[in-house]
């Protein structure tokens, strides 16, 4: 059984708005300006879309948001505090969760063992407690075991626990990304196209999903997506990225019109990428 | 029907019976002298040799790197705990615990010393940097010949690695890096392994547990240094050379990096065999260098990969087996 | 004076230690492989140029040049045989596959040619004898070796820089993915990386027997760590750095001994190269790599 | 049923009882003990191969030949110990569950030192043909005499004093340098006595310079040497080193100072076949020489030559008496007592035969001091027209 004192979802303070704002973020590669002037702000539960021809630096914004690369310019505040002196796991504890679009499971590890790894910082047993088997172990791993299969349970995978991540055909090993992300408990999740490789049938769960994920954990979600039947049908913003630049943001009805980002998409002559 | 499965209070007893079985067993027969001295001795270099790899395995194969500096952190260990030993400082009882852990906090903050600018480093630049730091943990060795004895050698070490204290320095050092990595600071070590950029995006904080992984692989390898160093009684430098350490890792690469299990078969087997094959003696390196690469071209986990030997699974499945037969031949008689 | 003559032997010792981290550095930027085995090759490349002169009798020339293609078709084989199929595993597999090689070279040279160290007929390959550089006597080894050495690196700059092979081999440094888009043929610059730098070994192989007239099994090893270190010290992956690194290890060596600190020596090139690392992790001359994601 | 039970048993009783009356029966007297066996231990595989495969022929050799003239036979037990500790007394431990009367070996010194106080407590009688290190016979802290143990070649601590003392009497030398490696016990024992005669003697140590086993570079030492233009460089090394050491000392402009070394030197030109007239006018010691009048020396030579197609080095030649010394203690006690060879009382009557050695060897006159270590003659080799020629006994 569950500790009933633990609650699987903790409480939020919504007072504090916005969860992640970007003021003038840009980062230079050896002369090459990949991102540039980057402005935006993501409120407690909304679901933002980043959309943008290949090699627009969609990737590379999330790349700075969790600092796997620190920008030249411009600040990112996370719930009101500047992540500036943050590096990629601190930014993780004060919040932000993601996913990879060329997927990052740990491949030999079980599925299980994969969101326990997410969990790693909701455990609170010390080494010496590891080693030596201390109470606070055991009853830190239970609970924590508790709550990886229940979180494994929002895409059904509780009974896959077992299985090496590895071995998951493609959909579920993003899936199981999501949930690994979801177990650091964050306060926005940052998805790096969630759908990439999915048929059809599973977009449209996935999508559900997204949308299940926000209003059961109560959380931001920033995507990436190429698929525009999922960016138009979950996302209540959509922000659009060409050169590094920032050309739109508004709603999904909104930038569909949006001159500028027929061009970008369809350029001249060009071919529309989604 | 539900699985039948060994409760885990269960499970430690039946564990903890069978290796003080195994303590006591091997403590009586290696003093009865049964098996003549030539096995005696071997026994307890293998002892000594399975903790070594098992350490390095911690950083090798569980942690994902690769450090060529291993016999460094042994010949720490060893020196320290000649040293100690040879001072007199304790009553021999309480001595040779004392002298042990000596040498493995003397190598682990060696360790830690080396580790934290050491990994920041990655990949190959970590393999380097920590044969430079062997190398020049040898040549320190050479110069400081007031305390170490330099090229001359320490001698007069009271020699009393026997069976007993050699093997329960390997069941501490195996039970020990099993419960770490049956943690969750195991899985932290073993997600950086598997995908270090997700790990640090799972809040792992990657450089504190490569420190520590580093720091544990290094405290037991001091311990088997000083074990080595309690079996021969002399310490000379060159023991520590480049081409120990390499013996180490070629160890831990074919019995699987990453399985605790085949390091330990594989440290058995290739320790034993200069007294059990000594035929093959001129061979033995061309087949282990051999063996190395063809084992990296086909099967690059090494010979039991990441497989971990495990008493309860073997006797869940037997019994498992049992209960299956029993309900057949109930449904017959049915 | 004294000062001088020692610069001069620094000078030498670091040009062999520049052609030999050129070897690594090459490799190591193409495909991001620390080739272990590279020392041994130029230890193959001492018993090549040993049995050449003495059983085979053949002319110095041709004694040479078996020596350096003896080396690059050693170097093709193994890349063909372990490192290419291994392309796509992990770099900890690739590590271990070449320290496996170097152990195997260094015991099969032992086993047929014996651990004893054999005598090599240096003044055959080059001329003894000493030039005086003002009132500095300076061995006509040491002049050849560092002309040899510059000119080596030269052309090799050339190469790198001018021909189409050579663009071919950067951009594979570069991205290896996007170079095989653009149609290079991946393996071949790979295998031609191994090659040129298997033949800058033999070239130091030569200048090195010719300098230490001996040859033994483990030649190769403490050269190609030290030539390594230099590799690292001068920035992996850039030739110049190479040569940088090269020239500083042989200095720091011979300067250590000037000033008597003969007993350091070994200890003293791994710290400043550990000095350097973490100070400057990508080397005097290296670039800032930046992992992609 | 239990009856036979009862038979069986009493007839394998009266059997084993039988046996063992003929056993002690044979037993009592020694002049019947037709075969001995020893142990060998030497590195045959590894870096010390060569030193181990020298040391391996001269004993086989005289082996070999003493077996031939029938009577007593030696059974060697030979063992591998690949220079390393480890398996050097892994081995020892394997030869003495063999049984075995005596144990020759090992060869270098720090596995020699490893099995020492182990036989010494088993009192097990030992010599070693070429273990130089002081501490292989005598504890170094307490001075306690390791009394199993013997050996045929020089200590360390001799061959710096006596390379002292000839080039200060026999060169007229008075100021002097070292190169020595810091990495090799050996070639410190050997630095260590020389400089303390140099002291006593008044021979002027100008300079000191050190380097590592595996160096190749001696340029930067020897150029600091040149510039004190030392009349004699000691090269307490090994032929390995001389060979890279020699045509360096040109380089650097070591031409007016005579080269001097010890038995690490032996095989030197060997190593420098090519062009050995860096070391001209050298001068080293060994225990052996091929220069011999002896002839029952030169037979030897002939006899090792015509076996193993190549000359004995000094390694074979003092191998060659270990085994020597050895076999003749264990004929003695043979004749003096009638313990059986495997007992405990027998090891230690032919460890006091072993003392008493006095024995003329291929490398001379040979008998040991209160410390095991041989009392015998130092060969001077001078290096002239690039070969060894034996300038005289000193």
């Amino acid at each position: 059984m569950r500790d009933p004192k633990i609650p699987l979802i903790p409480e939020r303070d919504h007072n504090k708005s916005p969860v992640l704002e970007c003021v003038g973020l840009g980062i230079d590669f050896g002369g090459l300006t990949a991102v540039d002037d980057f402005n935006i702000t993501i409120s407690p539960t909304e679901i933002c879309g980043l959309i943008g021809p290949n090699g627009a630096g969609k990737t590379t914004i999330f790349n700075l948001l969790t600092k796997v690369y620190n920008p030249t310019r411009g600040s990112i505040f996370l719930e009101g505090k500047n992540t500036k002196r943050y590096n990629t796991k601190d930014v993780n504890k004060e919040g932000i969760a993601r996913t990879f679009q060329n997927i990052r499971l740990f491949k030999n590890l079980t599925v299980l063992e994969n969101v326990l790894v997410g969990l790693h910082n909701e455990m609170d047993y010390r080494l010496f407690g590891s080693i030596f088997r201390l109470p606070s172990y055991w009853r830190s791993e239970r609970i924590a075991r508790e709550r990886a299969l229940e979180l494994l349970s929002i895409f059904n995978m509780q009974d896959i626990a077992e299985h090496k991540a590895g071995s998951l055909p493609y959909g579920s090993q993003r899936r199981l990304e999501i949930v690994r992300a979801l177990a650091t408990n964050p306060s926005i999740l940052l998805l790096d196209e969630p759908a990439a490789g999915m048929n059809p049938a599973e977009t449209e769960s996935l999508m559900e999903h997204i949308g299940q994920i926000r209003d059961t954990f109560q959380i931001a979600i920033f995507l990436i997506e190429h698929d525009m039947q999922l960016v138009m049908g979950v996302c209540e913003g959509v922000a659009v990225l060409n050169y590094g630049k920032l050309i739109a943001k508004g709603t999904p009805s909104e930038i569909q019109r949006d001159p500028r980002v027929i061009e970008a998409y369809l350029g001249t002559g060009g071919q529309a990428d989604a | 029907m539900k699985e039948f499965r060994i409760s885990m209070p269960m499970r430690y007893i039946i564990n903890s019976l069978l290796l003080v079985a195994f303590i006591v067993a091997g403590h009586l027969i290696t003093q009865s002298g049964l098996l003549g001295r030539a096995h005696n001795a071997n026994i307890v270099s293998v002892g000594i040799f399975i903790i070594l790899a098992v350490s390095l395995n911690l950083s090798t194969g569980y942690l994902g790197q690769l450090p060529l500096g291993h016999a460094g952190f042994m010949a720490i260990g060893a020196y320290a705990g000649a040293i100690f030993w040879r001072s007199g400082l304790l009553p021999s009882t309480a001595s040779v615990p004392a002298g042990l852990l000596v040498a493995g906090l003397a190598a682990a903050v060696v360790g830690v010393i080396i580790g934290i600018p050491a990994l920041r480093l990655k990949g190959d630049y970590l393999a380097i940097i920590t044969l430079g730091f062997g190398e020049i943990i040898r040549v320190i060795i050479n110069n400081l010949d007031s305390v170490t004895g330099g090229a001359g050698g320490l001698h007069g070490i009271p020699r009393h690695s026997n069976f007993l204290i050699v093997y329960l320095c390997v069941i501490i050092c195996c039970i020990a890096i099993h419960m770490l990595m049956k943690s969750r600071h195991g899985r932290a070590i073993l997600s950086i392994r598997e995908n270090e950029i997700a790990a640090e995006s799972c809040g792992i904080n990657t450089t504190y547990y490569k420190v520590m992984a580093f720091a544990f692989s290094a405290f037991f390898a001091g311990i088997a240094g000083a074990l080595f160093a309690g079996n021969i009684g002399l310490l000379v430098p060159g023991e520590f050379d480049f081409m120990t350490s390499i013996n180490i890792l070629m160890i831990v690469v074919l019995g699987g990096m990453g399985s605790m299990a085949g390091s330990v078969i594989a440290a058995s087997i290739l320790t034993s065999l200069p007294l059990f094959m000594a035929a093959l003696n001129e061979y033995r390196m061309i087949i282990y260098a051999l063996m190395l690469i063809i084992v990296m071209l086909f099967k690059p986990s090494g010979l039991l990969g990441t497989y971990d030997f495990s008493l309860s699974r073997l006797l869940e499945k037997l019994i498992r087996r049992r209960i299956a037969a029993k309900s057949k031949v109930k449904e017959g008689e049915a | 004076m004294l000062l001088v003559s020692q610069l001069i032997n620094g000078l030498q010792l670091g040009s062999i230690y520049a052609l030999v981290a050129l070897g690594y550095t090459m490799v190591y930027g193409i495909i991001k492989l620390l080739n272990f085995a590279h020392g041994e090759i130029i230890m193959v490349g001492g018993y090549i140029a040993l049995f050449s002169l003495t059983l085979g009798n053949f002319h110095p020339v041709v004694a040479a040049l078996l020596t350096v293609a003896g080396c690059t078709l050693l170097a093709v084989i193994l890349e063909k045989l372990t490192y290419a199929p291994l392309r796509f595993a992990p770099r900890l597999s690739l590590l271990i596959t070449a320290i496996g090689i170097s152990i195997l070279l260094q015991n099969v040279a032992q086993f047929f040619f014996d651990a004893a160290p054999r005598s090599f007929p240096a003044s055959e390959l080059f001329p003894v004898g000493t030039v005086m550089l003002g009132n500095v006597s300076v061995a006509y080894t040491s002049l050849v070796t560092i002309v040899l050495s510059i000119v080596s690196m030269i052309s090799l700059t050339i190469l790198v820089q001018r021909t189409k092979l050579g663009k071919a081999m950067r951009a594979v440094s570069e991205d290896t993915e996007a170079a095989q888009l653009m149609g290079v043929n991946v393996n071949n610059v790979i295998t031609f990386t191994f090659a040129v730098g298997a033949a800058l070994a033999g070239i130091g192989a030569l200048l090195f027997v010719a300098r230490f007239p001996q040859v033994t099994p483990t030649m190769g090893a403490m050269l190609g760590l030290k030539a390594f270190v230099a590799a690292v010290l001068g920035g992996i992956g850039s030739i110049p750095g190479a040569m940088v690194g090269g020239y500083a290890v042989g200095l720091i060596e011979v300067l250590a001994v000037y000033v008597g600190l003969s007993r350091w020596t070994d200890g003293l090139v791994f710290l400043v190269l550990i000095i350097v690392l973490l100070v400057r992790p990508t080397g005097i001359m290296g670039r800032k790599l930046m992992e992609k994601v | 049923m239990k009856k036979r039970t009862l038979k069986v048993f009493s007839l394998v009783l009266v059997l084993v009882m039988a046996l063992g009356l003929l056993a002690s029966c044979a037993n009592d007297d020694n002049s019947d003990v037709n075969e001995i066996t020893i142990g060998i231990l030497a590195p045959l595989t590894g870096g010390a191969a060569y030193f181990g495969e020298s040391v391996r022929n001269g004993l086989m050799l005289y082996i070999d030949e003493f077996n031939a003239r029938g009577g007593l036979q030696i059974n060697p037990i030979l063992r591998d110990e690949e220079g390393n500790m480890t398996i050097a007394v892994t081995m020892y431990n394997y030869l003495v569950d063999q049984n075995v009367t005596a144990i020759i070996g090992s060869v270098t010194s720090d596995p020699t030192r490893a099995i020492v106080p182990l036989a010494f407590e088993d009192n097990m009688p030992m010599i070693t043909a070429s273990a130089t290190h002081a501490g292989v016979t005598v504890h170094p802290d307490t001075g306690q005499v390791f009394t199993n143990m013997f050996r045929s070649c020089f200590i360390d601590p001799f061959q710096g004093t006596k390379m002292a003392d000839f080039a200060f009497e026999e060169l007229g030398a008075r100021t002097a340098a070292v190169l020595y490696s810091n990495e090799i016990a050996y070639s410190i024992g050997l630095m260590e006595a020389f400089i303390h005669r140099a002291e006593t003697l008044g021979l002027e140590i100008v300079h000191i310079e050190r380097h590592a086993d595996h160096a190749v570079d001696f340029v930067g030492q020897l150029t600091n040497i040149a510039a004190h233009n030392p009349d004699v460089l000691f090269v307490p090394g090994y032929n390995y080193h001389v060979a890279l050491i020699g045509p360096q000392s040109v380089t650097a402009g070591l031409t007016d100072t005579v080269l001097l070394g010890a038995d690490g030197w032996a095989g030197s030109l060997e190593r420098m076949e090519h062009d050995p007239s860096s070391i001209e006018g050298s001068f080293f010691m060994t225990g052996f020489t091929h220069e011999s009048t002896e002839q029952h020396v030169l037979d030897f030579i002939s006899r090792f030559e015509a076996e193993y197609g190549i000359p004995p080095n000094m390694f074979a030649a003092q191998a060659y008496d270990a085994a020597m010394i050895l076999i003749a203690a264990i004929e003695r006690t043979l004749a003096a007592t009638d313990y059986e060879p495997d007992s405990e009382a027998f090891r230690l009557a032919l460890i006091d035969q072993m003392s008493a050695t006095d024995i003329q060897g291929v490398t001379g006159r040979i008998t040991f001091d209160e410390f095991n270590n041989p009392q015998k003659t130092a060969f001077i080799i001078h290096i002239v027209d690039g070969v060894e020629r034996f300038w005289g006994t000193f």
